[in-house]
């Protein structure tokens, strides 16, 4: 029975995982071009996710094709807001950008309950089974879709910096915006493109969890939650990120099991990765796969 | 001439989903009032603030309510503003009516028995306070098993956040369930947002518990549900006031269904009361068209604003409408129940020595069958989600149980 | 800071302040220094050169300690300090400048300067905080009084409250120096002190790094690429290639070498390794 | 030539002691103190509600300037400040509650905190930038569930009642007396912070921060004032946090979470990073943004534009809108914060009329 | 300010000696007819640092195609500001040219983007190397040719490499490279990128006696082999003016000298104090330098 539990509990966490994993994705993305870190990433799949649930409520669309709207929509807003809100502070102090990601997350959240309410809606019905059985355990069908779209982009970003000449160029820019600029490279098309990518990454993150959840405002928690994971792989690292988002999964639900089994202390799974974080840091302090600071005198 | 009122909302915080119609109704409310011969002739200025569930905001409001508008009643919200709120609202005396029913806001003297922590003597709720409904739930808990005619001892569990609102009809409950014979299991936390819920499912399921309070509010709730029926759990959910209501049962469709929850009013929007004549017209203030399905918290909103009309409306008469005054209005009656809303709002009473409004609960179950892809009203109509009641459950109000 | 005795500069004691015993660095798979040593007398204005890449501030970090050498010893003042700190070998008495310009930009060229002080202040946050009672006043006078010679001798009067960011290369790396002379050392280490400045300027620096060794008596280790100064001003040079000691002794037999001038000079240049050669 | 180098023309400084002060002029000088004397005179001139935003300002303003400490002053960026304010304002509720005279408490208090932070400064002698912020997430989320489950000490879910601030029996709780209570500390920290940059230990953190390679070669103990700066940052917060306990009369753990730490470096960064006044310029503006919405918003209700465009519950979204608006907008303008453009100001006006 | 005893760079403007003022006149060559068209112009411009530090006051100067131009001046003369306003990039560093015009091709340039000044053909050499650390040296090379669409990178990385064997040897991160090994791989890089116009920020900088002869003599085969027209800001006035056609030489922020090398090289003024061969033609020593100089000044 205990040990039933515990492979549920893993399956469940890698799952899990692979959805931190690409959200947090999203912010190495826009950490390796820009070197700053989005609080707005929760709105991000706010917004992907009301996107998606009003084409297919309102106008009746086949998830399908809103799915891909709303992505690609993701994709263009991404691009408008590097545009009108980050492009004037290309080059001023990180910190400042970062604030501004806050400011916009304050806005966006805002926007996001006065155009959709302020209730939790469901998405309508969606895939024809909507639990699959893995050894066991009842997934959800968006969670296997949510990994199965995972692994992909995953791959995808790892080709793209490692080989694209817009990877370097990104990589670049996150070392220093006036040594790309330097180089020829356009900051803001740099910008404009991981901002872009990482909203429609976003978007299919938002989807996925307002189809298991309901679409409101609180989703966008998923953003904060998914720092530790990111942090743990390694900011700049993209698969850092994939194999932090596993950890974290892997560690929540190993909590809960250790807690609820044992240690009887109420929401160990909340806290140890963060005792989890802490832990690992001291031991490498860039997290498992981030690039350690060149320091040189 | 006007009275001055604050009200404090949140349409943009943590708890928005029921803050918005809560406040909506306050705001409503007073409109009508004041559209229909005010109190005694005057007229109610209420100062709206939407402090976005932030304490520093709130606390900044007061201020300005107690310095600059010379406020005489406040109508309040969360946990954390009522709470942070309660000295100084007894300072200055200003009725504090919150949406936080806390049962630590029953004992006006302070210390009625070892467990109540501290006098509230001017806040006031409508409805069971959290623990007397987390009560009425182990009770029909109790009651159900034995009609179900399961063997052994049913085993109880409180599921929430680790947080003041979650928290405070715990203590309660799982006194009360123990009492009643229940075997009470290790509470299991979830956080007050929506999220991977799963863990805490398998574990619920692993640990074969029978009944499950669900303590947070409607969105981390509506996770829970989802993934338990995921899961395959097999569990009868019990809901918080404010963690179950026809919004919540749709965006968790199927998954809420058989939901218990209580409710603080007569019937809800789709039923029929006399007193609802009176809901309707003041559903009108914000919706001219009348076509608006109100949710339960509507309800109670408008409950409690005319609680607060109908004190001021004797103080007017009793020498002016000051805040001690209200107060002493509110213990002028007994199973009170404000003009024109008769089968609405349940018959309150409270005293100088006990802020329960009422003991009895009145517990519902929501039904959904089918898919809830349309609008609430809509749902409700065509029956797909229903809240039927289940039971009413009279507790004894014992002062050993106030306060806490 | 109180001017030394003319006594303790002019002509190199004899003891040694400074050995290198076999020192080796290895990063990875490259070795950066192999078995190095070499000795530095007290009083003595000793050069480091050598092609790029030679290891030559590797050395530099080995005695001030950023870089901990896997083989080998460093002994300063008859102390093994191989292992210690960085900013103990500060308190002992060993300061240094950057080759890449290692200055906090946004503090005022004095702030920086008293930075250079810190471990000759004893002031706390505590009384740095009650500032006017706990005597930290008094204390922190008395340093930037020490600290103001410092400037007077640098010539940075002008620029003692502009934020170190601001200036412009030449004045950062005098502030650089000044900022390694306030810590009162008895060995200071400059990296390339004279890169990016005109004539003009370097001859400023020459006659402050002079200065410093004779009339200050502090011993000196400069790495530098201009051979006009090197061959001028310093008793005894050593020159490493490829991590490895290739000579060392008085300017003008190093210079002669022909392995220098193949490796670091240029062959061709046999006209002008003349004094003059390479001078700007 | 750097802005901070221009002063008026005639000041010349003859001892190095005038050299040293805390104000660049006499006239900042003069400023400060006329400023703090015009604010002795507050309570009889404003209403309670300006004077609570005031002793708001002023507790938010001391946490703030703690966070200041660490992340514009020693580099070091942390976004669990929030959690060291209520620890602080937790343990002076404690302290009073076991007898301890609420002054006291409230300086006790603040040790204490400085001692939680120490504990989680540890990190920071080894983990730095980003990964050192989100090492003091975990702080964040470690304390805040200590609070709940510290009943000794907290009084767990329920929250602690904090004792009112009295002085040799002398009530000084209301609003019209507590505002100088808050005063009081706020120049006293504000002075020591002041001190602390001038003297050695504030000038090793600027160094850590500026370039701490080299700060170690000059002898600077990298460990030791990474870490001391979590220790000051923390004693800040917990005054701070001990003040708003003893004004608001009780603590609870709610309302101490992320968004309120995330609050603290929006006052700092809008303020302007590693500036003491900004500080205090950041946590008015954090302060007065919602007080200032809410005022346009009410303005705005029931005006005409709101009944064409029937804003009603938009009006209040519009405002939250507004707040994040407000923020984006300022910092796209303004990204080196309120201090950089005052002394933008400051150097304007000193070499008026040559504008450059 | 506090008056005290002025430092090279801030002089009292009481200091001006007419005799100097007399004398510089004097010193003024005739443009020579090749400027008539050059690939750039720098017309009169004054640049602001954060809205209130003026740093340079009113520069010109012009660079003819197929040239190398050198700039000397001292520290803080503001040589780098002429580059970074040429080049663009001056504003990512809150600086401003508040007035004047940079003509290259006969289009005005200033204002227009770095990254579409590097498009059109000019490429910096920062000052301070400002190669990428976290990259390997082929990829810092890769991305000096980010702006090209031919396939001849390849090649040219071999021709880079031509030039600085001790770079292929290289393979791991350029931030582990020595200073020099920094500064070939900076000049590597504008190599890549194949521009029309080089501006190269002090590329002798903390480089051996041997790769500064090395490095330009580069410069020189660059000039040639591929006609890159280069300006040159150098402190090492010695090899600048030994390779360079024409040369200016810049004190606060405006040009006080200029004519071709030769010239310069003969002026006694530039002799004493760039090239350091005061009086007579044997270098000063170091060692013997009287603490107080007579230092010349222009202005
Ligand atoms: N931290 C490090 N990690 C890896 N390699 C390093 C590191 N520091 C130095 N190196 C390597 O060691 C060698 C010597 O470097 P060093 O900086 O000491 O040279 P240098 O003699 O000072 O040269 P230059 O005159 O160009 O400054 C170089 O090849 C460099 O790449
Ligand atoms: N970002 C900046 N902000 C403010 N002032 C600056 C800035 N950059 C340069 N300056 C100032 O502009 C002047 C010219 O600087 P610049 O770097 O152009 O000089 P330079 O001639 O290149 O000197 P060097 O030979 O030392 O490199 C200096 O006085 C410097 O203080
Ligand atoms: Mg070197
Ligand atoms: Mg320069």
């Amino acid at each position: 029975m205990q040990s039933q539990l515990l492979l549920q509990l893993i399956i469940n966490g890698l799952i899990i995982g692979t959805l931190y994993g690409v959200v947090g994705m999203c912010f190495v993305l826009i950490y390796k071009a820009s070197q700053v870190v989005n609080f707005a990433q929760g709105e991000f799949l706010l917004i992907g996710a009301w996107t998606c649930w009003w084409l297919l409520t309102a106008w009746n669309i086949p998830f399908f094709w809103g799915f891909l709207i709303a992505v690609c929509f993701m994709m263009v807003f991404g691009i408008v807001v590097q545009m009108v809100v980050l492009r004037p502070l290309i080059g001023e102090p990180i910190i400042s950008v970062i604030m501004v990601t806050i400011g916009m997350s304050i806005f966006f959240q805002a926007l996001m309950k006065w155009m959709f309410g302020t209730f939790a809606q469901p998405f309508p019905p969606i895939f024809s089974v909507d639990k699959v059985n893995i050894m066991g355990l009842q997934v959800q069908t968006a969670y296997l879709m949510s990994t199965g779209v995972s692994l992909a982009i995953m791959a995808g970003f790892a080709w793209f910096f490692k080989y694209s000449r817009l990877g370097l160029a990104m990589r670049a820019t996150a070392f220093s915006q006036q040594v790309a600029q330097s180089l020829g490279i356009s900051v803001r098309q740099v910008f404009a493109l991981s901002w872009g990518i990482s909203a429609a990454v976003s978007a299919v993150a938002g989807v996925v969890v307002g189809i298991v959840n309901g679409v409101s405002s609180a989703l966008s928690y998923f953003g904060i939650k998914v720092f530790p994971a990111v942090i743990l792989g390694g900011l700049d690292s993209v698969f850092g990120a994939v194999v932090g988002g596993l950890i974290m999964g892997l560690l929540e639900n190993l909590a809960q099991f250790f807690d609820s089994q044992y240690l009887k202390w109420g929401n160990l799974y909340e806290i140890v990765p963060f005792y989890a974080l802490i832990i690992i840091l001291m031991i490498k302090p860039y997290g498992l796969f981030g690039t350690r600071d060149i320091e040189r005198v | 001439q006007s009275i001055n009122i604050g009200h404090l909302a949140d349409y943009s915080g943590g708890t928005s989903d029921v803050g918005q119609p809560y406040g909506q109704a306050i705001q409503d409310t007073i409109a009508w009032i004041n559209a229909n011969g005010g109190v005694n002739g005057k007229k109610i200025d209420s100062d709206f603030n939407e402090y976005g569930y932030q304490v520093p905001r709130a606390l900044a409001a007061f201020k300005k309510w107690v310095g600059t508008n010379k406020v005489v009643a406040i109508q309040g919200w969360g946990t954390a503003d009522t709470e942070a709120l309660v000295g100084m609202v007894t300072k200055e005396e200003i009725p504090y009516y919150s949406g936080s029913y806390s049962a630590s806001l029953t004992d006006p003297k302070g210390k009625v028995n070892e467990k109540s922590e501290r006098a509230a003597p001017f806040n006031f709720f409508y409805g069971p306070s959290y623990s007397d409904a987390a009560r009425a739930m182990v009770k029909w808990a109790a009651d159900d098993w034995k009609a179900k005619g399961k063997p052994g001892k049913p085993k109880w569990v409180h599921m929430g956040a680790n947080h003041p609102f979650p928290n405070s009809p715990k203590a309660a409950a799982e006194a009360y369930a123990k009492e009643l014979g229940f075997e009470v299991l290790d509470p299991i936390t979830f956080a007050l947002t929506p999220g991977d819920y799963t863990p805490q499912c398998l574990t619920l399921k692993q640990s074969g518990a029978n009944y499950a309070y669900l303590g947070n509010t409607a969105g981390s709730n509506i996770s829970v549900l989802k993934a338990c029926k995921t899961a395959g759990v097999d569990v009868q959910f019990f809901g918080n006031v404010w963690g179950m209501d026809e919004n919540a049962a749709k965006a968790a469709g199927e998954a809420a269904n058989g939901v218990v929850f209580p409710v603080r009013t007569g019937v809800t929007w789709a039923g029929s009361a006399p007193g609802m004549a009176t809901m309707k017209e003041i559903s009108k203030i914000s919706d001219p068209s009348g076509t608006a399905y109100r949710p339960v918290h509507y309800l109670a909103a408008v409950c409690t604003a005319l609680y607060m009309k109908e004190a001021m409306e004797w103080a007017d008469k009793n020498g002016g409408v000051t805040g001690v005054k209200i107060r002493d209005g509110m213990y002028q009656k007994s199973d009170w129940v404000p003009k024109g809303t008769e089968g609405v709002c349940n018959p309150s009473t409270w005293t100088a020595t006990d802020h329960r409004p009422t003991t009895r609960v009145d517990l519902y179950r929501s039904v959904v069958n089918g898919a809830t892809d349309a609008s609430v009203a809509d749902l409700v109509k065509s029956g797909v989600i229903k809240l039927e009641k289940v039971a009413t459950i009279d507790l004894p109000r014992k002062t050993e149980l106030q306060g806490w | 800071m109180a001017l030394p005795a003319a006594s303790a500069g002019a002509d190199p004691g004899t003891a040694a302040l400074l050995s290198i015993e076999a020192i080796s660095l290895r990063f990875g798979g490259l070795k950066a220094l192999s078995d190095v040593s070499f000795h530095v007398r007290n009083g003595e204005l000793f050069s480091i050169i050598g092609p790029n890449g030679a290891g030559k501030t590797s050395m530099l970090n080995c005695i001030s300690g950023r870089y901990t050498p896997s083989e080998g010893r460093v002994v300063f003042d008859g102390q093994d300090v191989t292992r210690l700190k960085p900013n103990r070998r500060a308190a002992i008495g060993i300061g240094r400048t950057f080759q890449n310009l290692a200055l906090f930009s946004h503090m005022s060229v004095l702030d920086n300067i008293m930075v250079g002080r810190h471990h000759l202040l004893k002031n706390n946050f505590l009384t740095g905080a009650l500032y006017w009672i706990g005597g930290a006043q008094k204390e922190e006078l008395e340093h930037r009084r020490k600290v103001e010679e410092v400037i007077d001798f640098l010539d940075i009067q002008h620029v003692r409250k502009a934020a170190a960011g601001t200036l412009s290369y030449g004045l950062r790396k005098r502030v650089e120096l000044a900022r390694a002379v306030a810590l009162e050392p008895k060995l200071i280490l400059l990296d390339e002190p004279m890169a990016g400045m005109n004539l003009e300027e370097k001859e400023d620096m020459a006659r402050y790094i002079v200065d410093l060794n004779e009339e200050w008596g502090m011993t000196i280790i400069m790495i530098e690429h201009d051979m006009g100064v090197v061959m001028d001003i310093s008793h005894r040079v050593m020159v490493l290639d490829f991590g490895r000691k290739l000579v060392e002794g008085e300017p003008a037999e190093v210079l002669a070498d022909p392995h220098v001038r193949k490796a670091y000079l240029g062959e061709d240049d046999l006209d002008e390794a003349a004094p003059a050669a390479m001078t700007a | 030539m750097a802005i901070d180098t221009l002063r008026p023309c005639g000041d010349y400084r003859t001892s190095y002691k005038a050299d040293q002060t805390i104000f660049a002029t006499r006239l900042t000088m003069l400023f400060c103190v006329a400023g703090v004397v015009l604010a002795c005179f507050a309570p009889f001139f404003f209403s309670r509600y300006i004077l609570s935003l005031m002793i708001q300002i002023g507790y938010l303003g001391i946490a703030a300037l703690g966070l200041n400490i660490l992340v514009g002053f020693s580099g070091q960026i942390s976004v669990g400040h929030a959690v060291f304010f209520g620890f602080g304002g937790f343990a002076s509720a404690f302290l009073a509650d076991k007898g301890v005279p609420v002054p006291l408490a409230i300086v006790l208090a603040g040790l204490w905190t400085t001692a939680v932070g120490l504990l989680f400064g540890l990190p920071a002698a080894r983990v730095k930038g980003l990964y050192l912020a989100i090492a003091t997430l975990a702080a964040q989320f470690i304390l805040q569930d200590f609070f709940v489950r510290a009943e000794w000490f907290t009084g767990g879910t329920h929250g602690a009642m904090a004792a009112p601030f009295t002085l040799f029996g002398y009530d000084l709780s209301g609003d019209d007396r507590y505002f100088y209570v808050v005063l009081f500390f706020v120049v006293v920290m504000y002075l020591g912070a002041a001190n602390l940059m001038r003297s050695r230990d504030g000038r090793a953190l600027i160094a850590v921060r500026d370039h701490y390679l080299s700060a170690e070669m000059m002898g600077v103990n990298l460990t030791k004032y990474r870490t001391m700066a979590f220790g000051i940052s923390s004693f800040y917060a917990g005054i701070g946090g001990a003040l708003y306990a003893h004004y608001v009369g009780f603590m609870s753990v709610e309302g101490l979470d992320i968004l309120f730490s995330i609050q603290f470096l929006g006052m700092i960064i809008i303020g302007g990073l590693g500036s003491i006044m900004g500080s205090l310029m950041g946590t008015i503006f954090m302060v007065l943004l919602p007080e200032a919405t809410g005022w346009l918003a009410s303005a705005l209700s029931g005006s005409v534009i709101d009944q064409v465009l029937h804003l009603k519950d938009g009006l209040t979204y519009m405002r939250e809108m507004l707040i994040g608006l407000t923020i984006i907008l300022f910092l796209i303008f303004e990204p080196d914060g309120l201090a950089h453009r005052w002394r933008l100001i400051k150097a304007y006006w000193k070499l008026y009329p040559f504008s450059y | 300010m506090r008056q005290g005893r002025s430092g090279p760079l801030h002089r009292d403007a009481g200091k001006t000696y007419e005799a100097n003022a007399m004398a510089e006149a004097a010193l003024k060559f005739e443009p020579s007819a090749e400027t008539a068209s050059p690939l750039l112009a720098v017309d009169n411009i004054e640049v602001v640092y954060n809205d209130v530090i003026l740093v340079l006051r009113g520069l010109s100067l012009k660079v003819p195609k197929g040239q190398i131009v050198a700039l000397l001046g001292s520290n803080g003369a503001g040589k780098s500001t002429t580059l970074k306003a040429i080049s663009g990039l001056l504003r990512t560093e809150d600086g401003e040219i508040t007035r004047g015009d940079v003509t290259f091709l006969g289009e005005r340039i200033n204002g227009i983007e770095p990254d579409k000044i590097v498009r059109r053909g000019i490429f910096q050499v920062m000052e301070g190397r400002r190669i990428i650390a976290d990259m390997t040296c082929l990829e810092n090379l890769r991305l000096g040719a980010f702006t090209r669409r031919d396939n001849e990178v390849k090649s040219d990385i071999e021709r880079v490499y031509e030039y600085f064997p001790r770079l292929k040897e290289r393979t791991g991160l350029a931030g582990y490279l020595s200073g020099g090994e920094q500064q070939m791989l900076a000049i590597g890089r504008a190599v890549m990128a194949r521009p029309k116009l080089i501006l190269m920020d002090e590329p002798s900088m903390g480089l051996s006696p041997l790769l500064v002869k090395e490095v330009f003599a580069i410069i020189k085969k660059l000039n040639e082999d591929l006609g890159v027209t280069i300006l040159l800001v150098e402190q090492n006035a010695r090899v600048a003016l030994s390779v360079a056609d024409y040369g200016y030489i810049m004190e606060q922020g405006k040009i006080v000298l200029d004519g071709t090398a030769d010239m310069l090289r003969s002026n006694e003024d530039v002799k004493e104090f760039y090239l350091g061969q005061g009086g007579g033609e044997e270098r000063k020593s170091f060692k013997n330098l009287k603490s107080f100089k007579r230092r010349k000044r222009w202005l």
